[in-house]
């Protein structure tokens, strides 16, 4: 019988208050195996730790149990007392006498009878612990960024900078996203183009960075420090080495579509340069729309490029990449208005969203920058915004708060004001949520100087009557009707996880909430990481974010990465399964369940197969144990024996 | 008068019970006023829809059974369909109405429920609807006895107003039974608590 | 040739003659076989359940419950004359909505069928019984085109803008057969009797039926902005599937016309009278001659487009 | 032998004896979370800490049963939030059979409950056991199982 010796912590009157210490003492030192017991205010203190060493010294302790908080947060704290005393750190085990009895429960008298049985349970698992050893795995120096927004570039730069090699994944032709289609940016109003264009430029001329637009990931195989990435590369019909970005071929391209960058305010060709500053600059063929992918003729591109980069038969391409980090940085997509049936949106063409409007206002855009109504390219007399679109609305399914909207139609209707002064502007709001740096002062500016009517209240309708836009509003400040004739209705759209996100998430087994936004590992000490090991996040996948937050989530995803990639080796965890080759029948039902693909078949001679657990791959989970039909798998740490040990004792 | 001076207890109390004989939670209103602002008659109303949902939150009881606008809601649901947080307004204003005539208060539009009354009286007695003899009673009630009635006499001319109201006698005594038993004392208290 | 319970409502019998009239006349025409709810009652209307909950619940109740009894004995009886496969139908848009909404509470919680039993000393079986909008049963069950087939006179260069109201679309959780915010039966169902839907904002502002008697400055504003807002949009005329609103447009013209300071004219027709003109009988039967406001500017324009025609 | 002493204290009332499972990510979380915020719910339950739900063989519910337990709860992360991806979903199929089992060797099925807590359902986890609680007191003690174990 191993000698176990049991240390309970009074965590000053947090267990103590409530648990008769003394009485646990007295019952754990009855306990088969245990031939000490001591009790300390706060174990985890130093001076609790060193107690813990000396007594594992002085009565050659061989198991040891510490009755204190939940293992979740001191369990790594006591192994390495354990271990400091040369005792293997597996040989511990926790009884959780705060979070699961003295602070639930306020009746001493029951709290200590619990108290006990808990104790109990931990001595009996702790006689049946067997010592573990973790195994260590190479690192891959290599990490792919899935999403070429500002949030990725800023990953793959800081990567890069590190001097890690870095695979950039966008869907799109182009770098860029969404920052790359803004005008200004608040709240210092310096323009979009101007800071993300040189960032792209950097990442694409980047020796270490792997820029692959059009792409996107197929497949995720392997774990952390050797993951293995399918990306699949679409055929852009255009040969990147040969194309200059002339533009010859879409100044001639004879399809007009609608640009999905100006968000279809504009038209651009069925080949084309997303825009000017797209990178890598090379031209693409929407074959949905190419002439002579639907019907076999046209070919004027090919004519008139000079370089000879059209290839009409180009295939796509599939590249296996071997990383030992993963950032996802897909971003978001504006929420559709289309479900709000009172404001009329995508029915009355000068209703639009605020992505839309950013397009409007921008030199680069569709109208040079006027600010003219979609419908008759009329200048507006009076434009209105409406804060909250698909936010804030359970109604609508989307009750949290987008956190960038306020701040934009601030910034928006200050660049209508500055470009048409006699042009008036009201923002219908409920809150103004201006917490950032400088943002409360820029929203003032707004409202005070830039003479902004801010109209406390969500509008109950927009409906065309005479010609304008009747924007029906209540100024929830006057307890007044605040009824606007608008010539221009701008809705600001929420913020919703980039489609497809979930679906990476999956196949990443990384968790996303209702709204479909990935969950990071903590929300507040772990916000850049996952549950999966070697996965991060950066930027909006994770939740709405404007851009200093994003670039900051970037920049922590980036700084983790790096972390781990500075690493020769990882340890794996040592609470893996293993199969007993003696008692494995090789059925593999347990290959099925195994969510990390860690089993595989392996030759036992004379034609029989056995189960193998590659040690590297298994995160522990167990779900093969429990699958294992002649109780021939077994989870290290959490065996048959040791968890029925803990079922047979719970009760005296 | 003012809701400031109402104790915390009856607050909740009243909230909580609003939310639930009308199935629908009041607390979860944030007062962004969509409702008064999509609302047809809230030009004329002494509060605004969100305020009176404002006054249930904080179980000003007396002050909200008071208003105006509890007899003014035309009942179009329009805020109920608009709200963002599926406040269903429309039924809390049904609620408030059954509260104040039950505690036997003066209604805020007298007329408005002289209407309503005439009309049940109607009811009480024909089991069907009889215009003209609701519009009579409900003139004797009002007091607002010329108003309308050019307009009366056109539509007696055309037939659409007929002078004697016909229902079958099973029709008459089922409603008149609805109403007995409805109507019964006891039940009467049962409700006023 | 589709067999309904039908469910007229007061008003049918008085203010809503026409309307009344002109649901026989397109029924007829269109094959709906209408087997009128005997000993039906008034559904409750808008004043009970502004007064006193049990009542408002009660009083459509014991018809929904009268009504699956009718079904019961025609489900029973081979005869198909007394058969109602299609359901209640109700003509009056605020029946229809007392009637579903009173179905969906009780159905919806055990107290509330308690307090039925106890309110009519009869047992909740009106869980079932499919009330359908005569709307919802001519857009959806027909739908347009069985409508265009059936018309004999398009009322063509007619421009109606369609009224909705309040209680056929919302809430739509008792509804929900059109969108509440911007509906679109009454306007097919118009184009398919080959006249002109026009799209204008105010198809489900409400009317203020309700306070017609009791607040008429409020009805004259309300009805003041419905009626600028379809003139402005170019209609010759309103069409409504709903006594109270019908009541209340037709009739409040002068005080609607005083309140927007403009003289506002516009006739108001029911769908069915509508649909009549289109199905070819004439005024009389569709008892186009009972409004208020005059209808000879929708009939005179038909007649000159006939002579085109000929 | 007699049904006084659970091991919860000896109040007058019975006191129902509940084994919990608890996923590490989701429902251990939850259970800390309802102490962290100081929920109180009887002290009828003893949780045993299992990386996942998908680690629970059938096995242990009736060991559990067989001890002496009045009922056994198995509670993992919602389904599509397993840390592991899949193995709550395993759990589900596995440990309905589990109740089918049971009710053939005689045990009330209303004694294994399986529920979905995640971490951040502090008071889904202290509801959860009041409930469970409250259900067991009204089904009475796990006489089949104490005697066996008597």
């Amino acid at each position: 019988m191993a000698r176990i010796g049991v240390f309970v912590c009074w965590c000053g009157s947090n267990i103590a208050g409530t648990v008769d210490i003394e009485a646990v003492t007295r019952a754990a030192a009855t306990f088969p195996g245990v031939v000490h017991v001591e009790d300390n205010r706060y174990t985890c203190s130093e001076p609790g730790q060193a107690g813990i060493r000396r007594a594992i010294e002085a009565h050659q302790l061989e198991r040891v149990v510490v009755g204190a908080c939940s293992p979740r947060l001191h369990e790594a704290t006591f192994r390495s007392a354990v271990a400091s005393a040369g005792l293997n750190p597996y040989l511990l085990q926790i009884a959780n006498l705060r979070e699961h009895c003295s602070w639930v429960h306020r009746d001493r008298e029951e709290a200590t009878a619990k108290a006990i049985d808990l104790v109990r349970m931990a001595v009996a698992r702790a006689a049946r612990l067997t010592a573990l050893e973790t195994s260590t795995v190479p690192v891959t120096k290599r990490a792919v960024v899935i999403g070429g927004g500002v949030a990725g570039i800023q990953a793959a730069l800081d990567i890069a900078r590190a001097g890690f090699p870095v695979t950039l994944v966008e869907r799109s032709p182009s770098l860029g996203g969404h920052m790359g289609q803004l005008d200004k940016t608040f709240p210092t109003l310096d323009c979009s183009a101007c800071i993300l264009t040189p960032m792209m430029v950097e990442a694409a001329a980047h020796p270490l960075i792997d820029v692959r637009a059009y792409s996107e990931v197929d497949k995720v195989e392997g774990y952390v420090g050797n993951f293995r990435v399918t990306v699949r590369s679409k055929p852009r019909s255009v040969d990147r080495a040969k194309c200059t970005g002339c533009g010859a071929c879409y100044e001639k391209c004879p399809v007009q579509v609608d640009s999905e960058y100006d968000l279809g305010l504009g038209k651009r060709r069925a080949i084309y340069v997303p825009f000017a500053q797209a990178v890598p600059n090379c031209a693409t063929i929407d074959r949905d729309h190419c002439l002579y992918y639907q019907r076999g003729r046209c070919r004027i591109c090919e004519r008139v490029c000079e370089a000879g980069a059209i290839a009409f038969d180009q295939l796509e391409e599939l590249a296996e990449i071997e990383a030992g980090a993963i950032v996802v940085a897909t971003g978001y997509d504006e929420f559709d208005p289309a479900v709000y049936g009172e404001y009329g949106a995508g029915r009355w063409p000068d209703i639009i969203t605020g992505l839309q409007f950013e397009r409007l206002v921008s030199a680069s855009g569709p109208t040079g920058g006027e600010i003219r109504r979609p419908s008759d390219g009329r200048k507006p007399e009076a434009v209105a915004f409406v804060a909250c679109v698909g936010s804030r609305d359970e109604a609508k399914g989307k009750a949290y708060c987008s956190a960038a909207c306020c701040m934009y139609v601030a910034k928006q209707a200050m660049l209508l004001r500055e470009k048409m002064p006699d042009t008036s502007v009201y923002v219908y709001y409920m809150d103004v949520r201006a917490g950032g740096k400088g943002y409360e002062e820029f929203y003032r500016r707004a409202a005070g100087q830039y003479g902004v009517n801010y109209v406390r209240g969500r509008v109950a309708r927009i409906y065309p009557s005479r010609g304008r836009l009747v924007v029906a509003g209540e100024d929830t400040l006057l307890g007044r009707r605040a009824v606007v004739e608008a010539d221009l209705v701008v809705l600001a759209a929420a913020m919703i996880p980039s489609a497809g996100a979930a679906e990476l998430a999956r196949r990443l087994s990384v968790s996303y909430d209702e709204d479909g936004f990935l969950t990071e590992a903590h929300p507040k000490l772990r916000p850049a990481e996952t549950n999966t090991r070697g996965v991060f996040l950066a930027g909006c996948c994770q939740g709405p974010k404007d851009i200093p937050a994003t670039v900051a989530h970037a920049g922590a995803a980036a700084a983790k990465v790096i972390a781990l990639l500075s690493r020769q080796h990882l340890a794996t965890e040592a609470m893996t399964a293993q199969a007993d080759p003696g008692r494995c029948s090789g059925c593999m039902s347990c290959r099925p369940v195994c969510p990390y693909g860690a089993i595989t078949a392996r030759d036992a001679g004379g034609l029989r197969s056995v189960a193998d657990v590659n040690p590297a791959m298994c995160q522990g989970c167990g779900a093969c144990v429990a699958a294992c039909r002649n109780g021939a798998m077994t989870l290290l740490g959490y065996t048959d024996e040791q968890l029925l040990a803990e079922v047979e004792s719970t009760w005296r | 008068m003012p809701a400031h001076i109402l104790s915390p207890a009856q607050q909740q109390g009243y909230a909580a019970a609003v939310s639930s004989r009308a199935g629908t939670d009041v607390r979860a209103c944030y007062a962004c006023g969509k409702c008064a602002a999509g609302c047809p008659v809230a030009p004329e109303m002494d509060l605004l829809p969100h305020q009176v949902l404002r006054l249930v939150q904080l179980g000003a009881v007396d002050e909200v059974l008071a208003a105006q606008s509890i007899w003014l809601c035309a009942s179009c649901a329009a805020c109920s369909t608009r709200c963002p947080n599926m406040v269903d307004l429309a039924r809390v204003m049904d609620v408030l109405r059954e509260d104040a005539r039950h505690r036997g208060l003066r209604p805020g539009q007298p007329r408005v429920a002289a209407f309503h009354a005439s009309f049940l009286d109607v009811l009480r007695r024909g089991g069907r609807l009889h215009e003209l003899t609701m519009l009579i009673s409900y003139k004797l009630r009002s007091g607002d006895l010329l108003g309308d009635v050019p307009m009366g006499v056109r539509m007696m001319l055309r037939g659409k107003l007929r002078l004697l109201g016909g229902s079958p006698a099973r029709a008459r005594q089922a409603v008149r039974e609805i109403f007995r038993r409805l109507e019964a004392p006891e039940r009467r208290k049962a409700d006023a608590q | 040739m589709t067999n309904y319970v039908y469910y007229p409502g007061c008003s049918l019998g008085s203010t809503a003659r026409e309307y009344q009239r002109s649901v026989e006349a397109v029924a007829e025409h269109l094959g709906l076989r209408l087997h009128e709810l005997a000993d039906w009652s008034c559904c409750g209307s808008s004043a009970t359940h502004g007064a006193e909950r049990a009542l408002a619940l009660a009083l459509p109740a014991r018809n929904l419950n009268l009504a699956a009894a009718a079904q019961a004995a025609a489900g029973a009886s081979s005869d198909a004359d007394t058969g109602n496969e299609g359901g209640l139908l109700v003509p009056c848009a605020a029946c229809y909505s007392r009637l579903r909404s009173a179905q969906a509470e009780l159905n919806d919680s055990r107290d509330l069928q308690a307090d039925f039993d106890h309110a009519t000393g009869e047992q909740w079986l009106g869980g079932n019984v499919r009330v359908r909008s005569l709307v919802e049963v001519l857009w959806r069950d027909l739908g347009p085109d069985a409508i265009r087939h059936a018309v004999k006179r398009p009322l063509a260069g007619l421009r109606v803008a369609s009224y909705y109201g309040c209680l056929l679309v919302r809430p739509p959780a008792v509804t929900g057969w059109d969108d509440p915010e911007d509906p679109v039966s009454l306007d097919e169902l118009t184009a398919a009797a080959g006249a002109e839907p026009l799209w204008w904002p105010h198809k489900v502002e409400c009317c203020g039926a309700g306070l017609s008697i009791s607040r008429r400055d409020i009805v004259g504003r309300l009805v003041g902005q419905i009626l600028s807002e379809a003139i402005d949009a170019g209609a010759d005329l309103i069409v409504t599937a709903c006594p109270m609103c019908h009541a209340n447009l037709d009739t409040r013209q002068d005080i609607a016309s005083r309140a927007a300071g403009r003289p506002l004219r516009l006739p108001v027709l029911y769908i069915t009278q509508l649909l009549g003109l289109a199905f070819g009988y004439d005024q009389r039967q569709l008892g186009l001659g009972s409004h208020l406001t005059s209808t000879a500017a929708v009939t005179s324009r038909l007649s000159a487009s006939a002579r085109e025609v000929q | 032998m007699a049904i006084t002493s659970g091991g919860a204290g000896t109040k007058s009332a019975f006191q129902p004896r509940i084994v919990a499972f608890c996923c590490n990510w989701c429902s251990y979380a939850g259970a800390d979370l309802a102490g962290t915020t100081r929920m109180s719910y009887p002290a009828t339950v003893r949780i045993i800490r299992v990386p996942c739900s998908g680690r629970i063989h059938p096995r242990y519910v009736l060991r559990a049963l067989e001890r002496g337990a009045d009922g056994v709860l198995i509670a993992g992360c919602h389904p599509g939030d397993c840390h592991y991806s899949t193995g709550n979903y395993y759990t589900r199929r596995r440990l309905l059979l589990a109740q089918r089992l049971l009710t053939h060797l005689g045990f009330d099925q209303g004694r294994l409950w399986i529920r979905w807590i995640s971490g951040s359902e502090g008071a889904k986890f202290a509801d959860t056991i009041r409930d469970m609680s409250a259900s067991l007191q009204v089904l009475g003690p796990n006489r089949k199982g104490r005697d066996q174990r008597a």
